[in-house]
C-alpha cells in the first residue's frame, strides 16, 4: 500500500491505497467522494474528470499515488457553501440534466473551460466537452446552459 | 356487472390457424376477462397464446392487461399482442 | 504491482534494469492505465517518470523544439512558438482524445504505445522528429519512424527510457498539416492518418515527407509520396499521383474500425487533403 | 381516468421549474447505484464465458476460494431449481447453467474484501468449456444447418418446420394486398437491416445487497422498476419477493435496459452465502457485453403507390434477432411499421429468432425504431420516383381517428396529422436543402402504456406534502409529479416533495418504461390529490357543521359551495393540516390501478445531412422534432426527451453497432468503438410539442418518452440517401458503407 498526502477542494487530505488503485476508485471508494462517477473506466466518457493542479483530467486515468502533492478538485468543490456556482445554476435553469450521472463531470470540464476561454463559441463549447459523453439530453441544453453561464459570468467580471 | 351480450372479437392473423382458420369470434360477455374467457372455450386451441399475454382494443382504446375493463354492446373489440414498452 | 516515481531518469533506467518480471513506464498513462484496467497488461512495476525535472519543460534547441517526455497535449498546444513551426504536429497529438485526455497524454506516451493509429506518430515522422533514448549505456538519439517496430512493439532494449522528442528546425517557407479519419468527429481512434510536411520554393515543393498512419503494422513514411509532389505545384496530376501512391503504400486490415478497401481509398484522400493545408501553410 | 374538458387553466401545468432532485445532481450529492456503501461490505466480480457458446463441463473454484481476501463464491448450483418459463430464462440469463450462450455470459461470481481482490480471483477459477459452434446472425440463425441455441425454446405461435432458434411469429392485417399492388402505379420491394445498438446509460448496473440467515434481503440498485427486481430475485433465489426490500437509487439512464435484471440476484446469493453486504458493479465491456442490447433486424418491404401519392399497400416481413433467448420484439416491429398509415390492404408478419448473443432488452420503443427505418425508407422512395413531396404524401395516407390501423384496431383521437401539419408550417421545411446536402423526413409511432400503479400522498402538518409514487425517476419525472399535486392541491410546488417509495413501503408498480410514468403515476398522483382533498373538504365540513357535500376545493382553500352552505372563511391547507391530528389523525391520500388509458403517439422528424462523397462521411445539419405530447407537464423535458431520442436516433443511423467477430466475441465492448454522438457531432435539436390530448388522462398526457426514437433512423437515412443519390438499406450508415454504396451505384 502507498501512502498519499495531497489536496482535495482545498483540504489537505491524507489516503492510503493499492498501487493499482485510481485517483477515481480512491475518491469515491477511500474518501466517500462519490460525485465522481465511473462511466467507462478508460478515459472515453468523462463522468470522472476532475481538474489535478487546475487541468482537467480523467480520474479513472490517473493512479491515486499520483495525487501525492497534487490539488485536485471535485465536482464536490465547485459549490462556495450553500451558493451554487453559477454554472450549476445554469444547468437547474435550462434543464440541461436527466439523469444527472455525466453532470459533474461535465460541470467539472465546463468549469475548467469558462475559466480558460471566458467567451467561447457554441462549436468550442461542443468541442470541449466532446469527451464528457451524455445520453439522455442530445446536448442541446447542455450546451445551452454553458454558453448562458459564460454570458452571465462575463458580465458579473 | 352488466348483462352478457353479443361480440365480434377480431384475432390477429397468425392466430387464425387455432381458431379453425377463422379470423373473427363471436362470443357472449360484458368484460374483458368474460370475452377471453369465452373465446379460449370456444377454441381451446387459444389458450397457450392468451395466456402467454394479449392485450385488448375496445373501440380503439387498448387495454394492456385488465380483464374487469366494460366492453359496451356494439363495440369493435380486437385482441392484440400484449403491450409494454422500453 | 509497485508503484515508483523516481526524480531522475538514471533512476528510472535502474529501476527498469532491475525488474526481473514486466514494467512499465508511466506518462500521461491514458494508455497504461486502459491497459492496467483491461488486464492486457499486468506489469510487476510503475516507473512514474513525471517527478524527473525537466519532463514538462520545451525548450529551444538548435532552431528546433526538444520536448520533455511528459509535456502533455496541454502544455505543448501552450507553446506558440512551437505551435507556429510545427502546426502539424500540435494539431495532431491535439486531436488524441478528449480535453480530459489531452491534460496527460504525451507525444513520448503516443509513440511507446506504438500503435500504428497513433495520431501524433506520422506527424512526428513526417517533420523528421528524432526520439531521445536513455538506456544503461547512455543516450542515443533514434528516428521516431524506427522506434515502432510493429503493433504495440518497440525497438527500445530492455531499461531504455524515452526522454524527450526533438522536432527540428522548421526553417522558412515550410510547412506542415496531420489529418485523420473517424467516424465522428472526436473520440475515436484514426481509421486512417496522413501527415505531410513540406518546404517550398517559390511555388514548387522543395522537399516533403508524407507519412501515413493505421494503413500498416507501423506508421508509413512513404516517399514514392513524396517525390509525387516534389518540384510540383500541388496541380491536379501530381495530387493524383500523390493519392494513388499513398494508396499503394498501404497494407492495411479490416477490422471493427475500417475495412482493406476503404483505408486504401482514404489514404489517399487524405494525403491530398494535407498536402494542401501544408501548402498552404508554407506559403504564409 | 377520462380526460377532463373542463381542466383548462393551469396555475403550474406547462410552466418550468427546477427539478427537485437538481441541487444534489449539479453538487455530486445524489446517490447513484454505485454510489452507496454499508459497513463490512464486501465487493463482488462476476467470471464470464470468452465464448460464444460452448458446454460448462465443469467449473473449479477450489484455488479462488483460497485466495487472498475471497470471502464467497456462487455458480448457478447457489440459485433456485425447479423454475419454469419466463424466470427459468431469467436465471439462465443471469448464470448459466449447462452451457454459456454468449461471449460475456456469466459463470461464477466471487466476493471479496476488495474490488481488485475479486477481480484477482476470478482468474483462479478454472472452467472446463466444451467450445460448440456458434451463430450471431439472424438471417444465418434461421437457416437450415445452424447451430441450435435451444431444443423447444419456440413459443406456441411458431409455425411448424422451422428452424429451432425462430421462436415467435406474428402475422395480422386486412385486405387484399396483391390486388393493391396490382392496383398501384409504382410499387418498390427492397430489403433492408438494422444492426443491434445499446441503451448507452452512461451509468454502468450496479447494487448493494444484503441478505441474512433469516432471509430477509435488502437490495440497494439502480432500475428502472424496483418492484421486478424484488419480484426476479424472489424467484431466482427461491424465496419470495415480499421478503426482498428493494430501494431504487437515483439512475444514470435506462432506455429500457435497466426494465432487467442482471446482477441483483448474483449480489444476493453471495451476500446469503458469506452473511456480509456484497456491492457489485458491472464494467463499462460487462454492460456492452452482458446486458441488454436491442435486437438487430433484417426487413423485406413492399409498398404500392398510385401518382398521386395514395399508397394502395404495402407488406413488411421482419426477422428479428434477439440473442439467446426468446422475447425479441418482432411482434411490435411489425405492429409499428405501417401505423401511420391508413392501409385498405396491408400484411405484416414477424419472427422471433435466437442467436448467441446476449438477450435483446427493451430499448425505447422497441422494435418500432427499425421497422420505422425500412417502411420509411420505401416510402421516401416513392415519393423520390414519382415526385412528390413526402409530407403531402404522409398527409394524404396518414392515420387519424376512425381509420383502420395496420393491426387491426380503429384509431382512438391521435395526433398524426397535427404532428405532420406542424412539420409542413416549419420553417425547416420551407428553407432551401443545402448544397451537397439531403433532407430526410419520416413518422414514427409508439404505442405507450398503463400499467399497475400506486402513488401515496401524506400531508405534514406544516401543510406540506409527501408524495411517494413507484416508479424510478428516469427522466425528470419527480418534477412532474410535484405539479401534477400541487396543481390539483392548488399550493407551491416546492412545497411537494416527491419521493420513490422502496418495494415495502408502497403498493406494486410496475415498470418505469413504456413512456408510463408521467401518465401512469402522473395519473395515480392527481387520483391521489383528489382523494386527499375529499379528505380536506370533509375535515372543513366537520369544523364548520355542514354538510361535506357542502365544501369544495379551490385554489388550496376549502370553501362553502355557496350562500346555502353558510358563511365560512375558507380553510387552507396548511391550516386543516396542522390541526389533523386532533381532528380526525393524518391526512393521507391515495391511488392504486392499472390504468388503461394511455393515449398512442406519432412524431415527425425532419433532418438535413450533408455526406463527404470522397470519404463517406456524414454530418448532422439542421434537426427538427415534432411530436405529439397531449399536454406536456414539464415542458423543458417533454423537449429533453424529444431532444434525446433524437440524438439516441442519430448514432444508431450512423455509428452505432455491435460488432461481432468470426470468433463470436464482440469486437467493440466500450465508448471508444462503440460510437455514441459526442457534443461535436450534433447540431442544436429544435422541437415542436403537439398537444392532441389523450382522452385517458385528465391533463391529456400522453407517453412522449420512446415515440422520439421512432423517426430518426429513417429521417437520417432518408436525409443521407438523398444527400449521397444512392439508397443506404443498412445500418448504421458508417462512412465505409456510405462509401460502397457510393462505388456501387
Amino acid at each position: 500500500m502507498i501512502h498519499v498526502t495531497t489536496t482535495i477542494n482545498g483540504d489537505e487530505t491524507e489516503f492510503v491505497c493499492d498501487p493499482r488503485e485510481t485517483l477515481l476508485d480512491v475518491l469515491r471508494d477511500r474518501l466517500s467522494l462519490t460525485g465522481a462517477k465511473e462511466g467507462c473506466g478508460t478515459g472515453d466518457c468523462g463522468a470522472c474528470s476532475v481538474t489535478v493542479d487546475g487541468t482537467v483530467v480523467c480520474s479513472c486515468l490517473v493512479l491515486g499515488a499520483e495525487a501525492e502533492g497534487k490539488e485536485i478538485g471535485t465536482v464536490e468543490g465547485i459549490a462556495t457553501g450553500e451558493d451554487l456556482h453559477p454554472i450549476q445554476q445554469k444547468f437547474l435553469d435550462h434543464a440541461a440534466l436527466q439523469c444527472g450521472i455525466c453532470t459533474p463531470g461535465i460541470l467539472v470540464a465546463t468549469k475548467a473551460l469558462l475559466e480558460k476561454h471566458p467567451d467561447p463559441t457554441e462549436t468550442q463549447v461542443r468541442y470541449w466537452l466532446a469527451g464528457n459523453l451524455c445520453r439522455c439530453t442530445g446536448y442541446d441544453k447542455i450546451i445551452r446552459a454553458v454558453m448562458d453561464a459564460a454570458k452571465d459570468m462575463r458580465s458579473a467580471a | 356487472m352488466s348483462q352478457k351480450h353479443k361480440i365480434e372479437v377480431a384475432l390477429w392473423g397468425g392466430l387464425k390457424p387455432f381458431a379453425d382458420g377463422n379470423d373473427k369470434v363471436e362470443v357472449e360477455a360484458a368484460t374483458t376477462g368474460q370475452m377471453l374467457a369465452a373465446v379460449i372455450k370456444k377454441h381451446p386451441a387459444l389458450e397457450d397464446h392468451i395466456e402467454a399475454g394479449v392485450s385488448v382494443a375496445v373501440n380503439g382504446r387498448v387495454i394492456a392487461s385488465s380483464l374487469t375493463e366494460p366492453i359496451p354492446e356494439g363495440a369493435e373489440v380486437v385482441i392484440i399482442p400484449q403491450l409494454k414498452g422500453g | 504491482m509497485q508503484y515508483q516515481a523516481p526524480d531522475s531518469f538514471d533512476a528510472a533506467v535502474t529501476l527498469l534494469n532491475a525488474e526481473q518480471g514486466m514494467a512499465r513506464v508511466l506518462a500521461g498513462g491514458t494508455d497504461v492505465l486502459v491497459q492496467l484496467r483491461a488486464g492486457t497488461v499486468e506489469p510487476d512495476l510503475i516507473v512514474d517518470i513525471k517527478r524527473i525535472p525537466g519532463v514538462h519543460d520545451i525548450t529551444a534547441e538548435d532552431g528546433g523544439w526538444r520536448i520533455g517526455a511528459a509535456v502533455s497535449g496541454v502544455e505543448l498546444n501552450a507553446h506558440a512558438d512551437l505551435c507556429a513551426d510545427w502546426p502539424g504536429v500540435a494539431e495532431a497529438h491535439d486531436l488524441i482524445g478528449s480535453t480530459q485526455v489531452q491534460g496527460r497524454a504525451t507525444l513520448t506516451g503516443n509513440l511507446c504505445t506504438a500503435s500504428p493509429a497513433a495520431d501524433s506518430v506520422p506527424a512526428m515522422v513526417a517533420a523528421g522528429a528524432t526520439a531521445r533514448v536513455q538506456g544503461s549505456n547512455g543516450t542515443r538519439d533514434v528516428a521516431v519512424e524506427a522506434v515502432g517496430t510493429g503493433p504495440f512493439k518497440v525497438s527500445l532494449a530492455q531499461g531504455e527510457v524515452i526522454t524527450s522528442i526533438f522536432l527540428p528546425a522548421r526553417g522558412a517557407n515550410g510547412g506542415d498539416a496531420y489529418l485523420r479519419f473517424i467516424p465522428r468527429t472526436e473520440m475515436d481512434i484514426a481509421v486512417v492518418g496522413a501527415a505531410v510536411s513540406l518546404t517550398l520554393d517559390g511555388d514548387k515543393v522543395a522537399s516533403a515527407r508524407v507519412s501515413l498512419g493505421a494503413v500498416a503494422p507501423t506508421v508509413l513514411l512513404v516517399e514514392g509520396a513524396a517525390n509525387a509532389i516534389i518540384g510540383t505545384s500541388l496541380d491536379d496530376a501530381a495530387m493524383d499521383k500523390l493519392a494513388a501512391t499513398a494508396s499503394a503504400a498501404c497494407n492495411p486490415i479490416s477490422d471493427k474500425r475500417g475495412t482493406v478497401e476503404f483505408r486504401t481509398k482514404i489514404a489517399g484522400v487524405l494525403a491530398k487533403r494535407a498536402a494542401k493545408i501544408a501548402y498552404d501553410r508554407a506559403k504564409g | 381516468m377520462a380526460f377532463d374538458e373542463a381542466k383548462k387553466d393551469f396555475n403550474l401545468i406547462g410552466t418550468r421549474p427546477a427539478r427537485p432532485d437538481g441541487i444534489d445532481k449539479v453538487t455530486g450529492r445524489a446517490q447513484f447505484g454505485a454510489d452507496k456503501a454499508a459497513p463490512g461490505q464486501l465487493h463482488a466480480a462476476i467470471l464470464r464465458s470468452p465464448h460464444a457458446h460452448a458446454r460448462i463441463k465443469s467449473i473449479d473454484t477450489s484455488a479462488a476460494e483460497k485466495a487472498k481476501g475471497v470471502k464467497g463464491i456462487v455458480t448457478r448450483a447457489d440459485f433456485a431449481t425447479g423454475l419454469k418459463g419466463e424466470m427459468w430464462n431469467k436465471l439462465e440469463n443471469v448464470m448459466a447453467g449447462e452451457k454459456a450462450l454468449y461471449d460475456g455470459h456469466a459463470i461464477a461470481a466471487v466476493a471479496a474484501t476488495s474490488a481488485l481482490a475479486a477481480k484477482d480471483a476470478l482468474k483462479l477459477i478454472k472452467v472446463d468449456f466444451e467450445v460448440l459452434d456458434h451463430v450471431t446472425n439472424v438471417d444465418e440463425s434461421m437457416k437450415d444447418g445452424a447451430p441450435v441455441i435451444r431444443e423447444g425454446a419456440a413459443g406456441p405461435s411458431t409455425p411448424e418446420g422451422m428452424h429451432p432458434n425462430v421462436v415467435g411469429f406474428y402475422s395480422s392485417g386486412h385486405g387484399d394486398v396483391d390486388a393493391g399492388f396490382a392496383d398501384a402505379d409504382l410499387v418498390i420491394e427492397d430489403t433492408f437491416t438494422t444492426e443491434a445498438t445499446h441503451q448507452g446509460y452512461i451509468e454502468p448496473h450496479a447494487c448493494l445487497a444484503q441478505m441474512g440467515k433469516d432471509g430477509k434481503g435488502e437490495v440497494w440498485c439502480c432500475t428502472q422498476g424496483h418492484f421486478n427486481v424484488a419480484k426476479v430475485c424472489g424467484h431466482l433465489l427461491g424465496t419470495e419477493a415480499s421478503q426482498i426490500r428493494v430501494t431504487a437509487s437515483e439512475i444514470g439512464g435506462g432506455f429500457g435496459g435497466k426494465t432487467e435484471v442482471f446482477i441483483e440476484p448474483v449480489a444476493l446469493a453471495l451476500a446469503k452465502k458469506t452473511n456480509r453486504p456484497v456491492k457489485l458493479v458491472m464494467s463499462r465491456s460487462e454492460v456492452f457485453r452482458a446486458s441488454g442490447p436491442t435486437a438487430s433486424a433484417s426487413m423485406d418491404i413492399k409498398i404500392g403507390m398510385k401518382k398521386d401519392g395514395t399508397m394502395t399497400a404495402g407488406r413488411g416481413v421482419f426477422r428479428l434477432q434477439g440473442g439467446a433467448f426468446p422475447g425479441a420484439p418482432g411482434t411490435f416491429t411489425a405492429m409499428c411499421a405501417f401505423a401511420p398509415y391508413a392501409l385498405e390492404n396491408v400484411s405484416q408478419e414477424a419472427y422471433d429468432v435466437m442467436t448467441n448473443r446476449p438477450k435483446q432488452a427493451a430499448y425505447r420503443a422497441p422494435g418500432s425504431p427499425m421497422a420505422a427505418f425500412a417502411v420509411e425508407s420505401v416510402v421516401d422512395e416513392l415519393c423520390n420516383q414519382l415526385g412528390l413531396d413526402p409530407i403531402e404524401v404522409r398527409l394524404k395516407n396518414a392515420s387519424r381517428e376512425g381509420s383502420k390501423a395496420s393491426f387491426g384496431i380503429n384509431w382512438p383521437r391521435i395526433g398524426l396529422v397535427e404532428c405532420l401539419e406542424a412539420a409542413k408550417a416549419h420553417p425547416h421545411y420551407s428553407t432551401a436543402i443545402p448544397e451537397n446536402g439531403g433532407r430526410g423526413v419520416s413518422c414514427g409511432f409508439w404505442f405507450n402504456h398503463g400499467g399497475e400503479t400506486a402513488v401515496s400522498l401524506a400531508l405534514a402538518e406544516d401543510g406540506t406534502v409527501s408524495l411517494s409514487v413507484g416508479t424510478p425517476d428516469i427522466g425528470g419525472s419527480r418534477a412532474s409529479m410535484c405539479m401534477m399535486a400541487a396543481e390539483e392541491l392548488g399550493i407551491k410546488y416546492d412545497d411537494i416533495r416527491t419521493t420513490i417509495a422502496d418495494t415495502a413501503t408502497l403498493g406494486y408498480n410496475e415498470i418505469s418504461h413504456g413512456s408510463r410514468v408521467t401518465y401512469a403515476s402522473g395519473l395515480a398522483t392527481i387520483e391521489a390529490a383528489r382523494d386527499t382533498i375529499k379528505k380536506l373538504c370533509k375535515r372543513a365540513a366537520a369544523k364548520w357543521g355542514i354538510d361535506e357535500d357542502a365544501v369544495y376545493w379551490e385554489d388550496g382553500f376549502a370553501k362553502p359551495s355557496g350562500p346555502n352552505a353558510g358563511e365560512f372563511e375558507p380553510m387552507s391547507l396548511a391550516k386543516i393540516a396542522s390541526k389533523m391530528g386532533a381532528t380526525g389523525g393524518p391526512i393521507v391520500g391515495h391511488y392504486e390501478a392499472t390504468p388503461e388509458g394511455a393515449g398512442v403517439s406519432f412524431a415527425v422528424h425532419i433532418v438535413d445531412a450533408e455526406v463527404d462523397k470522397e470519404t463517406g462521411s456524414t454530418s448532422v445539419g439542421r434537426y427538427t422534432v415534432i411530436q405529439d405530447a397531449g399536454k406536456a407537464i414539464h415542458p423543458s423535458y417533454v423537449e429533453g426527451q424529444f431532444q434525446g431520442g433524437a440524438a439516441q436516433g442519430i448514432g444508431w443511423a450512423l455509428n452505432e453497432e455491435y460488432i461481432y467477430g468470426e470468433d463470436g466475441r464482440l469486437q467493440n465492448a466500450g465508448f471508444l468503438d462503440y460510437r455514441i454522438p459526442v457534443a461535436s457531432d450534433l447540431p442544436m435539436i429544435d422541437t415542436v410539442i403537439v398537444e392532441v390530448p389523450n382522452p385517458g388522462h385528465p391533463y391529456g398526457v400522453r407517453g412522449v418518452g420512446e415515440t422520439s426514437i421512432c423517426p430518426p433512423l429513417a429521417a437520417i437515412a432518408n436525409a443521407v440517401s438523398n444527400a449521397a443519390g444512392v439508397r443506404m438499406k443498412s445500418l448504421p450508415m458508417s462512412p465505409p458503407r456510405i462509401l460502397k454504396a457510393l462505388d456501387e451505384a
